[in-house]
């Protein structure tokens, strides 16, 4: 039985849904950890690209930030944001962008802004960035958050970047491009979308966990199918593949 | 101009700062961990800056420290967080309290409103933050945020933002020449459009090179020296960020820094001791201790 | 993509030629003197294409062989001529029989419509055109031609030029490698954001280089292998144009090529000669001679 | 005596309108012969831009084309057209345009693209180029071309490129940020414009030329004033340096 933690087990099922040949927007942190893995493995032909100008990246160390210098060795191409989010993300040549949120809601609408009230916020969130511009235009969206109930809300305090909006037809209304959230990934479970009501439904639950430990764990009508499998573990290989990534535990944590 | 004239152009950090009256607009360069212009935050700090107002798509330990500080008071941007680290923890006690207010964009929006600033024209489209709150929520610009129009050539909607010609343009580069002509090893950012946007231009370089050897690639050369009012040429003015080709970030002061803000006595004491507690820039990186910056000097061929 | 998927990237003239069905819009690349996709106008010819709409900002020898061979029959550009020679000959025949249409931009308003393409909005704002018959009047566009708009934030009139994604971006550059990671050396004209507009994108370069040639520099490839659908290798594709670093223009030929298009009988004689009577771009450049292109090569440290 | 040919004494007589210190659009043929001999006399720091991406140039030899390489060596940057018509030129920072044309009216409106009606144009012209761009937005225009009197027309066939449009106020109703033609060199004379009309006026007569000469060569009303100098003759120092600048001739002519 192959051993690994629950970073190792989230990055291994991220990198599951990177597809070969895919421009996939990489960013930092796990997703990065995901789409190289994915390159390691199944995907050696995704194209890697971090918004602040890195395209088709190879690093030999994992970035901290989207804009480290790590991104740049062996990278095709350093150029900067009206490439990255203008001539390919809004022209509509991203695969699958990686999005976190502090909130979602169930047709995967995302809140990274404000906690609180926008009139007086309680807590000040890192903001859009490129999650606005990725959601509305990247053709799959796939969504990685720790799983605290609190997170999973009816309505968000504040919707930074589209999900499925209000469901049916709304991204056409105001002419979004991408294709909106795929799969939702979290310390608990898989989630995707039901395809008639775009409502969030679940996908697999992890090994450990059980369909109502989800259940009591988000505060919407999570759509629950009549069979709802476990999610694959890691291979050996995969986890070795990600040490080898990341030798120092920058993401994986040291001690793991 | 003659060669007095055009030496002219380099000026000290301090004289630089002394340049930016209090309620005056920033575009700030750098993007992420790279290129911040954290030497000229610094100093805006020393001199006691209010009111600022800062237009960047994401900053991170800069926006930290002015907003910190009270120097900046309303900011237009898109990220601020210490990536990898946690939240901005002063921007989040001074948006809690109100002492900063931020009109939210997203990365690429604000990139087209520089573009448009550069461009000399009053907006630009996008396709981004429709059906969100970031077109129905406005902090202070109301109905001056964005306009969402119906495409006159027949192709449905399209978001407006409005284009952004700030008071100044920061922005930090590798080398210069004593004209002014910046070259940017690595990505450029938002820094193309944004050293454009402004109505004068304050560029940081970490080295002063000659004249021929800009000429020497021009097609290298991404701010040319006629849009260049002033020059500060200083070393690892990033610091604790990373300036590609010269130096990595310093993990270990970022997360010093990271955990110090957690607090507003943690800040306070960051604040007294590497900011106000020095006399310029210098004192900074004698501070920081150069065994340190020498040990984040870039190798090649990786850069960092 | 495997390996062998890669290099399928890499056709013949003939191949990519045979791309292009009567009808097509195309980006066309190159600007003046620099960088001309001659041997892809050459090609089209042979092929006999029909009804091609051609979008620049200015071209010159190759405008008038794909208008004096009856390939284009609209353009939308805003300069053709020989600079330093004259008038577009073949194109001052074509135009007065009505054979070709033209509608009339500005070299910025033409930059900017292949801006908007490549950023995939409608449109793009300008300052130009106001007050003109560039306003006023249209060959065939009508009123999709353009639109001058009050700002909606209160800044006075605007100009509006509608976005162009055409069907193929052909762009000639100096080097390639297998993936279709390309680099300009010097200018680069309107080529950056015309060879992200069109749908598919056919780039000419006179080298190919290994991957690692392109990796060790990424900051100067300024059209990354992503944009790119095929690629074509050819040496002095651009003749009797230049292109920088690589061989300079032939003033002779150029002085001969104007000189024989100013009757529709010389134009037969170049066409049926240079371009018609040869198999393809080998045979036309054996034709030139290999004594001349060798002269012709461009020199360090001038570049032409 | 300085002796001159009709080319010399035209680059001779624009260079005088280039400032030290100026961003001058430099094109080809006489204009960047002008600006290259104010360079090399009263203008050393005249930062010469060509529209195809060259900035600060100093060009050993004398280009053929805004794109020629012969541009590129020594120059300070070599950037591309979004560059010089966008962000250089429309953003204000043109102090100097120079353009030709082959119809000019009374108040500097110029045409560059059809001879006959637009809907049946007689000549195809080379179009506006960058042509448009720089009479609309540069601060000052000069203005070159050869003295035909079937050029110097009461109504262009087609206005490519704003003059004064119908005189006081109709720039700025356009909302154009350049001021407009400043100076109008002929082989016969030059003119500028009256500050209240805006109209057309004669400025001074070439060597050679009488008052009389000028007005049987304009269709349109010219203003006169009542003291018309003499153009000035260029030195033997321009002359010389022009030489050494085209020395093959290219613009200056081989036999001259």
């Amino acid at each position: 039985m192959v051993e690994y933690s629950k970073i190792e087990f989230l990055a291994a099922c991220a990198s599951r849904h990177v597809r070969d040949g895919e421009n996939v927007f990489g960013g930092t942190g796990l997703p990065l950890l995901a789409a190289l893995l994915a390159k390691e493995t199944h995907a050696p032909n995704a194209n890697l690209i971090s918004e602040a100008g890195f395209i088709d990246a190879r690093p030999k160390n994992v970035p901290l930030s989207v804009a480290d210098s790590r991104y740049y060795f062996g990278c095709s191409a350093a150029i900067g944001l009206i490439e990255t989010l203008g001539f390919i993300l809004q022209a509509g040549r991203i695969d699958v962008g990686f999005l976190g949120a502090a909130q979602i809601d169930e047709y995967g609408n995302l809140n990274t802004s404000y906690i609180g009230s926008f009139e007086q916020p309680k807590v000040r969130l890192p903001g859009s960035g490129g999650g606005n511009d990725i959601a509305s235009s990247a053709k799959r969206l796939i969504i990685m958050m720790t799983h605290d109930k609190r997170k999973f809300v009816k309505k968000l305090d504040y919707m930074t970047s589209p999900g499925h909006l209000e469901g049916p037809g709304s991204r056409e209304k105001w002419g979004l491009i991408g294709g909106g959230p795929e799969v939702v990934i979290t310390d608990m479970c898989q989630m995707d979308f039901d395809p008639k009501t775009l409502k969030i439904r679940l996908m697999s639950v992890h090994p450990g966990y059980t369909v109502d430990d989800v259940l009591e764990n988000v505060m919407f009508d999570l759509i629950v199918p009549d069979d709802v499998p476990v999610t694959p573990e890691p291979t050996q290989e995969q986890i070795e593949i990600m040490h080898r990534l990341d030798p120092h535990g920058v993401y994986l944590g040291k001690g793991e | 101009m003659t060669e007095s004239e055009v030496h002219d152009k380099i000026i000290t950090l301090e004289e630089a700062a002394k340049l930016v009256p209090d309620g005056s607009g920033l575009f700030w360069g750098g993007f992420g961990y790279q290129r911040a212009p954290i030497a000229f935050a610094h100093e805006l700090v020393r001199q006691k800056k209010r009111d600022l107002t800062i237009y960047t798509c994401g900053s991170e330990v800069d926006i930290e420290i002015m907003v910190g500080a009270h120097v900046a008071k309303r900011l237009e941007v898109a990220f601020v967080a210490i990536e990898a680290l946690g939240l901005a923890n002063n921007l989040r006690r001074r948006v809690a309290s109100g002492d900063v207010e931020m009109e939210d964009y997203s990365n690429l929006a604000m990139a087209m409103r520089f573009l448009g600033g550069a461009l000399n024209v009053p907006f630009m489209p996008i396709r981004s933050l429709m059906g969100t709150d970031m077109i129905t929520k406005s902090r202070y610009r109301g109905d001056k945020k964005l306009k969402v129009i119906d495409d006159p050539f027949g192709g449905g909607k399209v978001c407006l933002v409005p284009s952004v010609q700030p008071d100044f343009s920061i922005v930090h580069v590798q080398r210069v020449d004593a004209d002014g002509n910046a070259q940017i090893d690595g990505i450029v950012g938002e820094d193309i459009e944004g050293s454009r946007c402004g109505k004068k231009l304050i560029v940081l370089a970490e080295e002063l090179v000659g004249s021929e050897e800009i000429r020497h690639s021009p097609d290298r050369t991404v701010i040319p020296a006629m849009y260049v009012d002033h020059i500060v040429v200083l070393p690892y003015a990033a610091h604790p960020m990373q300036c590609h080709n010269y130096y990595d970030y310093d993990l270990e002061h970022l997360m010093m820094f990271h955990k110090l803000t957690k607090t507003e006595e943690g800040w306070e004491e960051y604040l007294n001791g590497h900011i106000l507690g020095v006399d310029d820039h210098y004192g900074y990186l004698n501070m920081v201790g150069w065994n340190r910056l020498h040990s984040l000097r870039a190798r090649k061929p990786w850069g960092y």
